[in-house]
């Protein structure tokens, strides 16, 4: 890599300097947009006891949930986790622990962790369990919560398409939770479609500047979907 | 007779109005989408990071990239955007939704609901919930007014941890359409049928009826 | 209007309910991306006592300086307002209040506003004179402000192309404050130069989603630069 | 003898490093984006909106959209990147762009800089300056190391009101490359011509000199 041009061409090269015990946020939603190889690549490397920051946890044998396989989730920060039966025996059996954050909140913690933001009020979850031990304070006659934001030792994004440079678009809904995930890691690593020459994309249409970005590779992904709703079946 | 699925979201449908962003929950407030009534246009929003849902899309045109916050295959309607999830709940917390619907557990006379998490069973999560009660200037909870053993679910307090705190307004549910105000359900309409008797008694929170209580109509 | 048609035709339907003693937020930057139209607007409404948030205010005779030959504004928000003596006489004789905002807390001010955020912790002012009369708070070892989220009764934008819900893109730099401002207003409304039909802008490439914006005005732009920097004169 | 702007800018310039993201102030930080070094490539983050800063344009590109923090025309660079002010910001605060270098009146000797305010005079406000001083990883401070008045703008204490806290690693004078720690600035480089002595006289704050001190070189 020489100036900035951040493309690498290797997995291991990618999620190099990743150890455990480090915190990894991961963009997608579901199993839309997720980094699949950069995913693979940890299971690869083995590495153990990670903390997770990601809206959801995959599915047993696909996304973040094929690193359930080898147990080296130790802790798991999501809005919803219920797809896997091994997420749920992990969890029982106390292997896993759980910290269940308000979707708005998890984005908008990741977005103030790369933001400089160390925490922001918000009314999300006042009343619930969500504000057990944290601060409660009215503002302006209504109750919010002082919710601390998220920072990562890596983040792993998912876009269409990047410049060598890390500026990338991402396509559909699958940009989700990755512009935000991309910000807040200390090392970001963004796998995407495909690769073009820096002033390709439009300037003012790049979703993700590639200040952000420290490596990118380009992957191969299967995309599998969740649930196949279609005109035929349901209308 | 008790409201089918099918007729409490034609229920929920006729309080839309022209020119209304609305977040549909999963189950019955999904279902909302196919009786929105003629001449009246509304945009579905959904929380994962799309403004403008359209219909399932046809067998060919299944994207892995474009989902709803059920994670469904969908298809974006034209002048949809999309952007990422912090926008999406900017939106949705700021208050910018002018309908949110969506079921739940319980409800109770001062408005607080819980959806998410019954004590000793597996919690998947709250998923956008909580943001959506906290955020919506104006929340339709639709559900069966009791449960399975004949239990109200329109309670004078919460008995399971809470989503929200004095955010529901309204309640349609399978035997009448409550609005909830200082600290009481208020007995709006009945299902067709539906005697207010049986709506006393299968509401266990503090009811308020007052003068004749009309029969739903549905359009 | 109907439905989601937002186009309106005249500038006094795009104005129509500014009263004296509101608070106007404004997008742009110096002159670039401010909504001409508007301002001109308000100027011809009269309204007066008005509460300004913008970055800046103008010059003299364009931009925001306008509203300060009649002085409409009794007080500003904004974070360099060096440019206009105008504005500069008003301060002195106290007939405009000034709260100096850097520009990055201005920025997030705005878009908390939008967001539901009623108030976030950031360093930026630390120690400084914007510190006084604020809390300041040890997180991580590190001090922070705790600054409140600003909302306006109206918000002004300018966008490049928008369709008639309301989706806009903005042009190269002058999206600056605009997209945060979009988000601040009880009714915003946005001026452009080119309105087009509904799925004519690729959906994920929006930078304004419409559920922002309930008003939209074409409008003709002077476009007026403030500083002409060329090659010729500086290479 | 004491350094011109071009000069300060050049050996400003030689802090940079290949695949910088650099912020430049206005004034001498501006200049420093004349004297990149040879085979090092840094992208300039301009705080309205602007990553990938390019040269002036020429009259013909003028575009009265396409400017600069100091409302200069610019173009944008191969690459560039445009985005709004606040997501601008949220790079500066948090700690994305590389090096920061801006001028001030006053540094001290525990980092704390004084650059937007004087007293009794007009306050035109701080613009950026307070974001950036407060999110960059890395600070140069450019300054003249006297007043016009021959005092010493390197204090003990800041006296005016500060832009920042403890945030400045370098300053940069005509006269001397500092490096504050500690509670001191450490004389590291003269310049060519300037005697230790002189640097010693115009340095009001605590001084650390530690053996020969060098004179600056400029590529």
């Amino acid at each position: 890599m020489a100036g900035f041009d951040k493309v690498v061409t290797s997995y291991s090269e990618a999620m190099a300097g990743l150890e455990d015990g480090m915190t990894v946020i991961a963009g997608g939603f579901g199993l839309c947009g997720i980094p699949e190889g950069l995913i693979a690549q940890i299971k690869r490397q083995g590495t153990r006891d990670l903390t997770v920051v990601s809206n959801n946890c995959g599915v047993d044998g696909f996304g973040l949930g094929v690193l359930l396989e080898d147990k080296q989730i130790s802790k798991m920060v999501a809005s919803y986790v219920g797809e896997n039966a091994l997420f749920e025996q992990q969890l029982l059996n106390g292997e896993l622990e759980v910290e269940l954050t308000p979707q708005g909140t998890l984005a908008e913690k990741m977005r103030a962790g790369g933001a400089g933001i160390p925490a922001f009020y918000t009314a999300t979850g006042v009343g619930t369990p969500v504000a057990d031990g944290k601060e409660t304070r009215n503002i302006n006659g209504r109750d919010y919560l002082l919710e601390p934001s998220i920072t990562g030792d890596f983040a792993i994004v998912k876009a269409w398409k990047a410049d060598r440079y890390g500026n990338c678009i991402y396509r559909h809904t699958a940009m989700n939770f990755n512009p935000m995930a991309a910000t807040a890691g200390k090392i970001t690593v963004l796998e995407v479609e495909k690769i073009v020459e820096p002033g390709e994309l439009e300037p003012s249409q790049i979703h993700t500047p590639g200040i952000y970005i420290d490596r990118v590779i380009k992957g191969e992904f299967e995309k599998r979907i969740e649930k196949v709703t279609t005109k035929q079946e349901n209308q | 007779m008790a409201l089918s699925r099918e007729q409490i979201a034609k229920r929920v449908a006729m309080e839309l109005q022209d020119g209304y962003y609305v977040n549909l929950g999963i189950g019955i407030p999904t279902l909302v989408a196919n009786y929105v009534p003629d001449g009246i246009e509304v945009m579905l929003q959904s929380e994962n990071g799309l403004l403008g849902m359209g219909p399932y899309p046809s067998a060919d045109q299944v994207d892995a990239d474009m989902i709803n916050a059920g994670k469904e295959t969908v298809t974006a309607a034209t002048g949809a955007a999309i952007f990422s999830s912090a926008e999406s709940f900017a939106m949705i917390r700021g208050g910018h939704v002018d309908l949110t619907v969506l079921g739940a557990f319980e409800v109770d006379q001062n408005g607080n609901i819980a959806s998410w998490m019954i004590p000793k069973k597996l919690v998947k999560g709250m998923g956008g919930a909580m943001d959506l009660v906290a955020g919506a200037k104006n929340i339709i909870c639709t559900m069966t007014h009791a449960n399975k053993h004949g239990e109200s679910k329109l309670l004078t307090e919460c008995s399971l941890p809470l989503t929200g705190v004095g955010c529901i307004n309204k309640v349609i549910t399978d035997l009448a359409l409550l609005e909830i105000k200082d600290g009481a359900f208020h007995l709006l309409e009945r299902a067709p049928g539906v005697s207010v008797d049986e709506i006393i008694a299968k509401t266990q929170g503090k009811l308020i009826v007052s003068g004749d209580v009309p029969e739903m109509t549905f359009s």
